[in-house]
């Protein structure tokens, strides 16, 4: 494996892995918060935000991490400050954001971009600057999942509640859509804006299969994102695959695992 | 000055109605010489473009549906040019018609590649192909294009007669580039091509190609790498930091601008760029 | 001071017909007040304004001394809601959700208090109608809450936990002076155990001793078809 | 508007009105059965289908009609059958079908170029056969929704209730995936995978701010529908746009206003 | 011929412990059942089971003679569910919920019966726990089943609605021998009002007359606190 030489597949393996944690955590909250399409959503949404970078002519990765971050905060103003369901304000900015990205396509004709390469990551090829984008934003959203870990419980099991027991929903739900999106924005890094959402959710599906407590679902989401990411990436050497395509597909398959656990055992 | 107005927009509205079209920027310029004062010649779809990947808008639609010929590589250079075909039906004309041609990559594929227009050498045959086209559509007119032809078909020669010298002795004899763009302009001026092949733009990389291309570049002991100009790509990123790789930006979609204002002289420039990188006699 | 003070209150959900309208009650510290009326009459409503959940269209209701508005110290009141929609596959244990709200030592008095020790490490989505019932109740008053709103809490509860936990609010509010308002259709429970019996049917109809409750109550119930075009 | 007199231009408004119309119709009773995502689900599922047809080197369109009904109905029996939450099973073909894709683009490569015109739609260039296609399936499933609206109805207000009033489930279950998979490629022929779940999902939900019954509520949503796709495609004309981002804007647009409606009335 | 019949019948969720064990009951025509047992009992476990919803782990349940395996008719029963999750904006009014089971002239029938005439019009979503409960018994009436199970019906209701409840599932037993199943927690209402009661507790406790049920119901629910190691 000379390949596992070069600094930077290193570098790619090593923000699989980051992105690989922090979106498997992300992925429990969300799919409790009723957002489990939030990922598409943004990811989506992200699709328009990279045009726009283009139209502007500005740096992509870093505007569209800042767009993605207000698109998810739109979202949440949506549902919680006006009361449209989630499915709907997530429906919406995932629509939205390709509807822009259409259109601006539409409009400045090529600019000879190759904004589709942003449609499917590409883990292999990963700069010094990403990375510790990369690590730098995964011990953020770490820090936050274990700060705020109770506030998060029981956010997710009642938002009334929740707030009856001092939580601020405000800051805590924006919070939790910011962190989310930066998830996101990394996960896009990582296998590209169609599969982004498949990291954070495919994992926690599993975790929410069989976990037994809120926390060892956090654990198995964890263990089975981390545990796809490298056999995804070793599969993808060894057979000449995509890697993004790969490590989705090894979640999908410890998915299938659990779930064929879950129907024998009952 | 009135009086020049008056002579620059008499073709104009004359000829307003009477146009062929051709798909994309880097056969226009020799369509043009073919068809003189015959025709307008227009191009279908801009020329930043990202031609693999392109959709067709309805006043594109619209044009596709006037033109008198419909010129299409017929390779094709992604599937909207297919739909170009079928609206355009008995009208369309496929340049590459009849034109040897190699699949993608230096180590196969089922895709056909279709940058034939940066050889020289293939734009003759293209040249000759649209020349037919003229004819059929114009029988009576044959002489007109048999000269158009004669004229464009000189300075395609002498071009690729640059191309012949200019690369004959140059130190190195490989041109890396991610995009396998240049494989034609490779074949047929003795150099050889090393590229990742299915990976850049259309999708996740394959990891072979990748770590291939890396141990190549290094094992022949190349400093630098191709690029294409107007397009952002991180390969240039990552490997001019990781291995001091000069990057060189050719203008492969013949995108009018300091380089030249045509085909003939952004393909000079092309050489250029390739004369300095290749480090030639 | 008074712990909760409703005063002209009106509310509305479609900004036509009034749910409530010209609501006034006030409750002091440590009293058990139940909360009766017709269904519809607003009574859940009435929480959801208090607890800020819904905005008054008119009136104002104060905590603590403090108008809703302004009021920031929410974990000062325990709340049963009458409803709640949890996510289906949400994993926690009652264990894990009691330590959201307590630590160790109080999750154990706790469980042993409202008798849910024995399941008390099964998953909430797990648990009959009645057990989750009595897990709420847990978490509202787990946290020691100087007021407890709640919204039928004994409903689905058999008749061994009803009254088990009737006389766990009783001696919270008498022994330890926590405000209760319990909202119940059980009559006989609630004139038997409350301090005060409000009457709710989109207005006060009646505050008061539980004692001379009953006809207010009963008139109540039965004009109630009379009101046909009002908001009920 | 010399546009209009092409036969291509013509048969693509009709086609994009005919999947206006049923797709505002389903989309109503994805939302109820809690699978607002479906649209979004298949249509990336749809995207591996495609892939498919092409390794296999069949008709895409029949073979991906084929491919999405069944990813729907083993979305259906994952759901109703094996108890997987609907929002799993649907982010399972979701991610499934774009792996697919990207597996079979990176073993076969070169299929790239062909594939990301499916990822766009254009209502502008329809055959007649197409046309053909599209039209009977809008009457197949019209004739559906229209036969058993109320068992429809009740199944989204309950399962078990439904059951108990003489529903066969497990059929009306699968009719109601089989046709929205129908519809769900109509909408892809329309405006391509990544917005074909947008033509299902804004106009429900406009309708679902709007409607103060269930029968206005699906008439509103077709009437979004209508309203967008022709607005759409003379805002595309007129502009030079592309359609897919204009029908869907116009949408958008249409669920804003009904958004502002509700928030300023109460 | 009997309308329902349990014989043998255990449930597990887990493969595990019995939430029920051996049960036996057979419910005649036109009879009016009772269950009551404390709470996590298997009440809506049993009645879940009986409408086909899981399936027994052991023994067999018959409804109308036919074993549910093979049942097919399930429009001969009602049922009132002890908890419904509704998607949120569903927007159907009360009247479009009825009319997907009843006509015409008998919607009108049951609005006036069950006093839900004044709000038909309004959306499901938007009415008080009560009003819904009661528009969910209108639904399961509405088709004139031969066999009602309820499942604690008239938790939530107001006592005129309670009373009210009772006494139409009386008359419908009584009158029209309908066959009618109701869980509720409330004993008075129960013991007052029923043919029968089956007192549940993982299995049956007392199958019988309502006037010899209060020693076993006593005694049931006296002993709820020693069997920590089963199921309930
Ligand atoms: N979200 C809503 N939108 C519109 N009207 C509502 C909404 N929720 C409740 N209502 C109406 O407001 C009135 C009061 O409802 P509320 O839930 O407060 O009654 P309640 O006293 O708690 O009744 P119950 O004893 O049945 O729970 C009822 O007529 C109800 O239909
Ligand atoms: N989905 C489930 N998975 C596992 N255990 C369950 C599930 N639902 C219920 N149980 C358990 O089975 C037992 C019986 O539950 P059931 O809901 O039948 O009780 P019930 O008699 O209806 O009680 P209640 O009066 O509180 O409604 C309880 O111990 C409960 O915790
Ligand atoms: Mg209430
Ligand atoms: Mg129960
Ligand atoms: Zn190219």
């Amino acid at each position: 494996m000379e390949l596992l030489s070069y600094d930077f597949v290193q570098r790619g393996i090593l923000t699989g892995v980051t992105v690989g944690i922090v979106s498997a955590i992300a992925g429990v909250f969300l799919i409790l918060r009723r957002m489990s399409f939030l990922g598409a959503g943004l990811s989506h949404a992200a699709f328009g935000g990279i045009a726009l970078s283009m139209l502007l002519g500005v740096e992509p990765f870093l505007f569209t991490s800042i767009f993605t971050i207000l698109v998810g905060n739109l979202v949440q103003v949506l549902i919680y400050h006006r009361r449209v369901p989630g499915d709907a304000a997530i429906a919406l900015v995932f629509s939205g954001g390709v509807a822009l990205a259409v259109l601006i396509l539409g409009i400045v004709k090529g600019f000879g971009e190759y904004i589709f390469s942003y449609l499917f990551g590409n883990i292999l090829i990963v700069t010094r600057e990403e990375l510790y984008f990369s690590l730098v934003s995964s011990a953020l959203v770490l820090l936050f999942f274990i700060v705020f870990y109770k506030k998060l419980v029981l956010l997710s099991f009642s938002e009334e509640l929740a707030k009856l027991k001092g939580v601020n929903l405000t800051l805590m739900n924006h919070l939790l859509v910011s962190v989310s999106s930066l998830v996101i924005v990394m996960a896009i890094k990582a296998v590209g804006i169609i599969l982004a959402s498949s990291m954070i959710v495919i994992p926690a599906l599993t975790a929410l299969l069989m976990g037994s407590s809120f926390l060892s679902a956090v654990i198995v989401s964890t263990g089975v994102s981390l545990v796809s990411v490298v056999a995804g990436i070793a599969l993808a050497f060894y057979y000449d695959l995509p890697p993004s395509g790969t490590i989705v597909g090894a979640m999908i398959f410890l998915f299938g695992l659990a779930f064929l656990r879950r129907a024998f055992s009952s | 000055m009135r009086f020049l107005l008056v002579l620059i927009l008499i073709p104009l509205i004359t000829t307003a109605k009477e146009f062929v079209l051709v798909s994309v920027y880097p056969f226009y310029d020799v369509l043009k010489e073919l068809s003189g004062d015959r025709f307008r010649v227009e191009v279908l779809i801009p020329p930043k473009a990202d031609y693999h990947l392109y959709e067709l808008s309805s006043k594109e639609i619209k044009k596709i549906s006037q033109a008198r010929l419909v010129f299409v590589s017929g390779i094709p250079l992604g599937g909207w040019e297919r739909k170009v075909e079928e609206i355009s039906g008995n009208r369309a004309f496929k340049l590459a018609e009849g034109i040897e041609l190699k699949s993608s990559g230096e180590h196969g594929g089922v895709k056909t590649d279709p940058h034939i227009w940066l050889s020289p050498k293939r734009m003759m045959l293209v040249a000759e192909n649209a020349y037919k086209a003229f004819v059929k559509l114009e029988p009576d007119k044959e002489d007109i294009y048999r000269e158009n032809l004669r004229k464009v078909l000189d300075k395609l020669k002498e071009l690729d007669r640059d191309y012949r010298e200019n690369l004959k002795s140059c130190k190195h004899r490989v041109i890396p580039i991610p995009h396998p763009a240049l494989g034609y302009l490779a074949q047929d001026y003795g150099l050889s091509q090393l590229s990742i092949g299915s990976g850049d733009v259309h999708g996740d990389i394959s990891p072979i190609e990748l770590s291939r291309f890396i141990s190549e570049v290094k094992e022949k002991g190349i400093n630098f790498m191709f690029e294409i100009y107007g397009a952002r790509s991180k390969y240039a990123d990552v490997f001019t930091k990781e291995y001091n790789l000069r990057i060189y930006r050719l203008n492969v979609k013949i995108i009018p601008s300091e380089h030249g204002k045509d085909y003939f002289s952004i393909m000079r420039y092309n050489l250029k760029v390739l004369r300095e990188a290749l480090e030639c006699m | 001071m008074y712990v909760v003070e409703a005063e002209n209150l009106s509310f509305s959900y479609d900004g036509k017909v009034n749910t409530l309208e010209n609501v006034n009650f006030k409750v002091k510290k440590g009293e058990f007040i139940g909360i009766v009326g017709p269904n519809g009459a607003g009574k859940t409503t009435l929480f959801r304004i208090i607890l800020g959940f819904l905005k008054p269209t008119g009136g104002k209701v104060k905590l603590f001394g403090t108008d809703i508005k302004h009021f920031k110290e929410w974990n000062r009141i325990g709340y049963v809601p009458q409803k709640l929609n949890v996510e289906q596959n949400f994993p926690a244990t009652v264990r894990e959700l009691l330590s959201l709200v307590a630590g160790r030592e109080r999750i154990k008095d706790i469980a042993d208090f409202l008798h849910i020790d024995f399941y008390i490490d099964r998953q909430f989505l797990k648990l009959s109608g009645g057990q989750q019932q009595l897990v709420l109740l847990g978490m509202a008053i787990a946290s020691e809450p100087e007021l407890l709103l709640l919204d039928e809490p004994t409903a689905g509860l058999d008749i061994h936990a009803q009254m088990h936990i009737t006389q766990i609010l009783r001696e919270l509010s008498t022994n330890e002076g926590k405000t209760v308002l319990m909202i119940s259709h059980d009559l006989g429970l609630v004139l038997k155990n409350v301090d005060k019996v409000l009457c709710i049917n989109r207005s006060v109809h009646y505050y008061g001793e539980p004692d001379e409750a009953l006809d207010t109550i009963e008139e109540l119930f039965g004009i109630r078809r009379g009101i046909k075009n009002g908001t009920p």
